[in-house]
């Protein structure tokens, strides 16, 4: 009960930033698309996100955001990074130049005819690199007191 | 333009030198981090600043910029980013061994 | 002047009268004699100056490239939602921190409250022993001596 | 005449933040920095779009927003810092 | 089109990716790492015999074809270097296995030390100048935290300074990319050679050359060595060792490369320069290598000492001044290597950093002993060990040149290499013993099988020239000729 007198009230903050983590977010899966034929892709895609769970984490803390998003975020950036180099090995499967990447147009229910391509598989990885690197030298120098 | 622009890259050189010369090992890779960021304003001013429009496809009509130099400094802002995250933990973990960020107090015998 | 002419006209004055509202702004931070004061100019004024100016923007390319730009709308959003916000949060941590009003200031009617908080909270973790306050350091020391 | 009214807009801004330069130098409490700095980061938006107006081209939005975000956070961590001196909290305190 | 070309840079990255993931299964990951090397070292011999068969390899990342994209070029110098940092590694790693502690291995260690062949490895095989750098900076960026795995005083103080002083130099680096850019408008290697043949080498061209030398002078310890001995010595032993056999190796091969293919117009500055610097190094390195007697500072002034001695090769620049220059550069990368091991073993033994407070040590590690004289002999060039023929070759190609005085500092050097560690040979493992029977610390086989496989390496290297005699001298034709490289990545297949 002692501790309820004294908290900081950051109702407000608090509330604004949900919404607004979630404009950001909505943004970084944006950019990730658009990253193609216009600015965007992985990287900026992936610092977004990655400022959208830094604004978390300054508003809320380590603890809540921990429980929110339950994952280890060096594991992440490590996955990212198989990710894009196995993309460069894939193509050797095929017999292509290593790092080749292939197209193809698609007709997907409710987008239409969409570009689908391997290169965001790589961009998926860049991105996810970039969320981890970032969260994770973010938490560790917050983290020990 | 790239006169002036050069100009502020010597600037950004000058206070990255004088934070590079200093006791403390914070300013120290402050200055890194600075005299990298001079490096990429010199190498997209020095082959020519932008005669065209934006190197995205669908933009504007007249031939777009080189591309080139800016893939080569977000390449290097990536690198810098790593290399300014690395000497920050190393400062850190000198900080925790030594209890200072002062270089001269890191002076000591081989085996002390 | 045709229509689409008048509108871009329009679109060109918004913008205008935004960097009016902000040369207005800049103005009122260089005068204003506190942080309270200045906050307003900083915040309240330049919010309606972006909005302004975005606002703007938006028709321009909404006639001249027949372009909605749901971007530019996101970001007016954006700007809305946070704008007062960060003022907000900036002039709590302003007065918490005990930043000096002006002479002028009449009346400041969270000085009792925050007092009051604040040591009641101090009583509370003292007894605890959560924290310790330097007074009370300082109290138990002599008392061991 | 577009022109004009946006150079002009443009230059104005440009003094807006000149202003706001100056009071980030000067300004007595550190307070009074972050004010002036979160102006000038609201008002780089604002320059953005006109910018982009006057270029005719759309590759510039999602600077405005990415620029406005950035604004955001940072004002909001050097206000916690201010607050509490610490950006990021371990625990949950209330 | 090859795509073995890009293996030995990418199966390391692949590897430290993997690693991470493994990191509570130490044996799984020493295995994985031994594997890979091997593998490497397969690939390259088998890069080797195809670079004898159909000529210099590229393989353009991709499918785009230069001088858009990026590539790799494969000839045979950069495949003899990838190859033997593949088996300087791979006996590294043996030695670690039963060398470094378990908490370091538990923080990712094997991860870095994969990182670091991957950007060496990468280093040599590119054929863009800008890739150049981004090897450079992934080798730089493992060798930063290697070099503090440990986290001890004296430690931090040389990894910070080593690292302020590679940011530096990578500074400058971008800075001369950026001239080189703005001046010719390319970064492919091949395609900034052929346009600057086409336009010659003004002088605006020379001086960037000249700011590129600074930058390869500092990664390789040419003249401007200063901080190479504090931060060679302090690392543990198998981080040492792989930083005296690659690290200083990858500038020198950075400016084997552009000395002989970018830059070749002006040897009257250029190579003049490269000259007066090697000497200098020479007698730097012969002054630091016997004024000091911690035995971890004489190894690390060795490494000064035998920069100096290849670049002399690269200053004369004959057919055969550079083919023992290649020849010396796989030596110096066994044979330092070797040195580093020893001294670290010897280190751990007996706790002193001191050769006088070391002595007798023949009495109870015999085989050490023998094996340190081995390296001695090796390095000062005696026959019929490996460091023979590469002086041979080197002395030679000055004498053609009629540069007496490199000539002379060059063998005047051999001597100081010759005496400093005799002076560490005589003064630790000759006289009264100072560890009793009791005292002795058993030599842990896994420590005493990799430093052997590497003597026997270097023995081989010196009896068996004559196989690899192919290879070097196709590797010197390349840098004498840089039309065969031109063509081989700028004609379309």
């Amino acid at each position: 009960m002692i501790k309820h007198r004294y908290r900081i009230n950051n109702v407000i903050l608090r509330t604004v930033a949900k919404l607004v983590s979630l404009i950001i977010l909505t943004l970084a899966v944006y950019l990730f698309l658009a990253g193609h034929h216009s600015p965007g892709g992985g990287f900026v895609g992936g610092l977004v996100l990655a400022s959208a769970l830094v604004l978390l984490l300054i508003v809320f803390d380590i603890e809540t955001v921990r429980k929110g998003i339950p994952v280890d975020f060096k594991k992440v950036a490590a996955f990212g990074a198989l990710l894009s180099v196995g993309t460069g090995f894939g193509a050797l499967i095929f017999g292509e130049n290593f790092l080749s990447q292939a197209f193809d147009y698609f007709n997907l229910p409710f987008f239409g005819k969409t570009e689908l391509t391997t290169v965001m598989i790589f961009e998926a990885g860049v991105a996810l690199v970039v969320v981890g690197v970032v969260v994770t030298i973010i938490l560790s120098i917050s983290e020990d007191e | 333009m790239e006169t002036l622009v050069t100009i502020l890259a010597g600037v950004l050189v000058t206070v990255a030198t004088y934070l590079l010369l200093s006791k403390s090992l914070i300013r120290v890779v402050i200055g890194t981090a600075m005299l990298t960021h001079a490096a990429h304003l010199l190498i997209i001013t020095v082959p020519g600043l932008k005669i065209g429009s934006v190197p995205i496809l669908g933009e504007g009509d007249a031939g777009p910029v080189d591309a080139l130099p800016q893939a080569l400094i977000l390449t290097s802002i990536v690198i810098g980013f790593a290399v300014t995250a690395v000497s920050l933990v190393l400062t850190y973990r000198t900080y925790q061994e030594i209890g200072t960020d002062k270089l001269d107090q890191l002076r000591g015998d081989q085996d002390e | 002047m045709t229509v689409d002419g008048t509108i871009e006209f329009i679109a060109a004055l918004l913008m205008l009268s935004g960097a009016v509202m902000a040369l207005l702004s800049a103005i009122g931070i260089m005068r204003f004699p506190d942080v309270y004061t200045r906050s307003h100019a900083g915040t309240k004024s330049s919010t309606l100056a972006v909005l302004l100016t975005l606002l703007g923007a938006f028709i321009h390319f909404a006639s001249d490239q027949g372009f909605y730009s749901v971007r530019l709308l996101l970001g007016i959003v954006f700007v809305f939602l946070t704008a007062p916000v960060a003022g907000h949060v900036i002039i709590r941590a302003a007065y918490r921190a005990n930043v000096k009003m002006s002479d002028t200031t009449i009346e400041d009617e969270l000085k009792g409250v925050l007092q009051q908080v604040k040591q009641d909270a101090e009583a509370d973790r003292t007894e605890t022993g959560e924290i310790m306050s330097e007074d009370k350091k300082e109290e138990l020391k002599h008392q061991e001596e | 005449m577009i022109e004009i009214m946006l150079t002009l807009a443009l230059t104005l801004y440009g003094i807006a933040i000149a202003i706001s330069v100056i009071r980030t130098i000067i300004g007595p409490s550190l307070p009074d920095r972050i004010v002036a700095l979160d102006m000038i980061g609201v008002m780089l938006v604002s320059c953005i779009a006109i910018i982009s107006v006057s270029y005719g081209t759309k590759a510039f939005l999602e600077v405005i927003l990415i620029l406005a975000i950035l604004a955001f956070i940072s004002t909001i961590a050097f206000s916690k810092y201010i607050e509490r001196g610490t950006i990021i909290d371990s625990r949950r305190d209330d | 089109m090859n795509n073995l070309i890009a293996m030995p840079m990418m199966l390391p990255v692949l590897t430290a990716i993997i690693l991470i993931f493994l990191r509570p299964y130490i044996k799984i990951q020493r295995t994985i790492s031994l594997i890979v090397m091997i593998a490497n070292i397969g690939i390259s011999i088998y890069l080797l015999q195809l670079i004898q068969s159909n000529g210099i390899l590229r393989l353009d990342f991709g499918g785009w074809e230069p001088p858009f994209g990026i590539l790799f070029v494969a000839d045979s110098f950069s495949v003899i270097l990838v190859l033997t940092s593949s088996i300087v590694t791979a006996i590294c790693l043996l030695y670690a296995f039963s060398s470094v502690e378990k908490s370091y291995e538990h923080m990712f260690f094997y991860s870095f030390i994969n990182l670091l062949v991957a950007g060496v490895n990468g280093s040599f095989l590119t054929g863009d100048l800008f890739n150049l750098f981004v090897c450079f900076e992934i080798m730089l960026l493992a060798s930063y935290i290697l070099i503090a795995f440990g986290g001890k005083k004296g430690q931090l103080r040389e990894s910070i300074k080593y690292v302020i002083i590679n940011v530096i130099s990578s500074w400058i680096f971008l800075v001369a990319i950026g001239y080189l850019y703005a001046v010719i408008g390319s970064l492919n290697l091949a395609h900034l050679s052929e346009r600057i043949a086409e336009h010659g080498q003004t002088p605006i061209i020379t001086v960037i050359s000249i700011v590129f030398l600074t930058v390869f002078a500092l990664k390789a310890g040419l003249f401007l060595y200063f901080w190479l001995p504090g931060s060679y010595s302090v690392p543990s032993t198998v981080v040492g060792a792989l930083f005296g056999a690659l690290l200083t190796k990858v500038g020198i091969y950075a400016m084997f490369r552009f000395f002989s293919l970018l830059f070749y117009h002006e040897p009257a500055i250029t190579h003049t320069i490269i000259g007066v610097l090697a000497g200098l190094t020479l007698v730097g390195g012969s002054i630091g290598a016997v004024a000091y007697k911690d035995i971890r500072l004489v190894a690390s002034y060795n490494v000064v000492i035998a920069v100096g001695f290849i670049l002399v090769g690269l200053a004369v620049s004959t057919q055969s001044s550079l083919e023992g220059a290649v020849y010396y550069l796989v030596h110096d990368m066994i044979v330092k290597a070797l040195l580093f091991l020893l001294v670290g073993t010897m280190i751990a033994l007996t706790k002193e950093t001191k050769l006088d407070q070391m002595s007798g040590l023949i009495r109870n590690y015999p085989l050490l002993g023998w094996m340190f004289f081995i390296v001695t002999l090796s390095l000062a060039g005696i026959p019929p060990l490996s460091g023979f023929i590469g002086k041979v070759l080197i002395g030679g190609g000055t004498l053609e040149n009629g540069s007496y005085i490199l000539l002379a500092l060059a063998f005047i050097s051999s001597i100081f290499v010759l005496y400093s560690l005799l002076r560490v040979f005589l003064s630790s493992f000759w006289g009264e013993t100072i560890i009793s029977k009791d005292e002795e610390i058993p030599m842990k086989k896994g420590l005493l099988i990799p430093c052997a496989l590497l003597t026997i390496g270097s023995i081989a290297l010196g009896l068996g020239a004559e196989s690899l005699s192919v290879y070097i001298q196709d590797a010197a034709q390349v840098l004498v000729d840089p039309q065969l490289y031109i063509d081989a990545v700028l004609s379309s297949d």
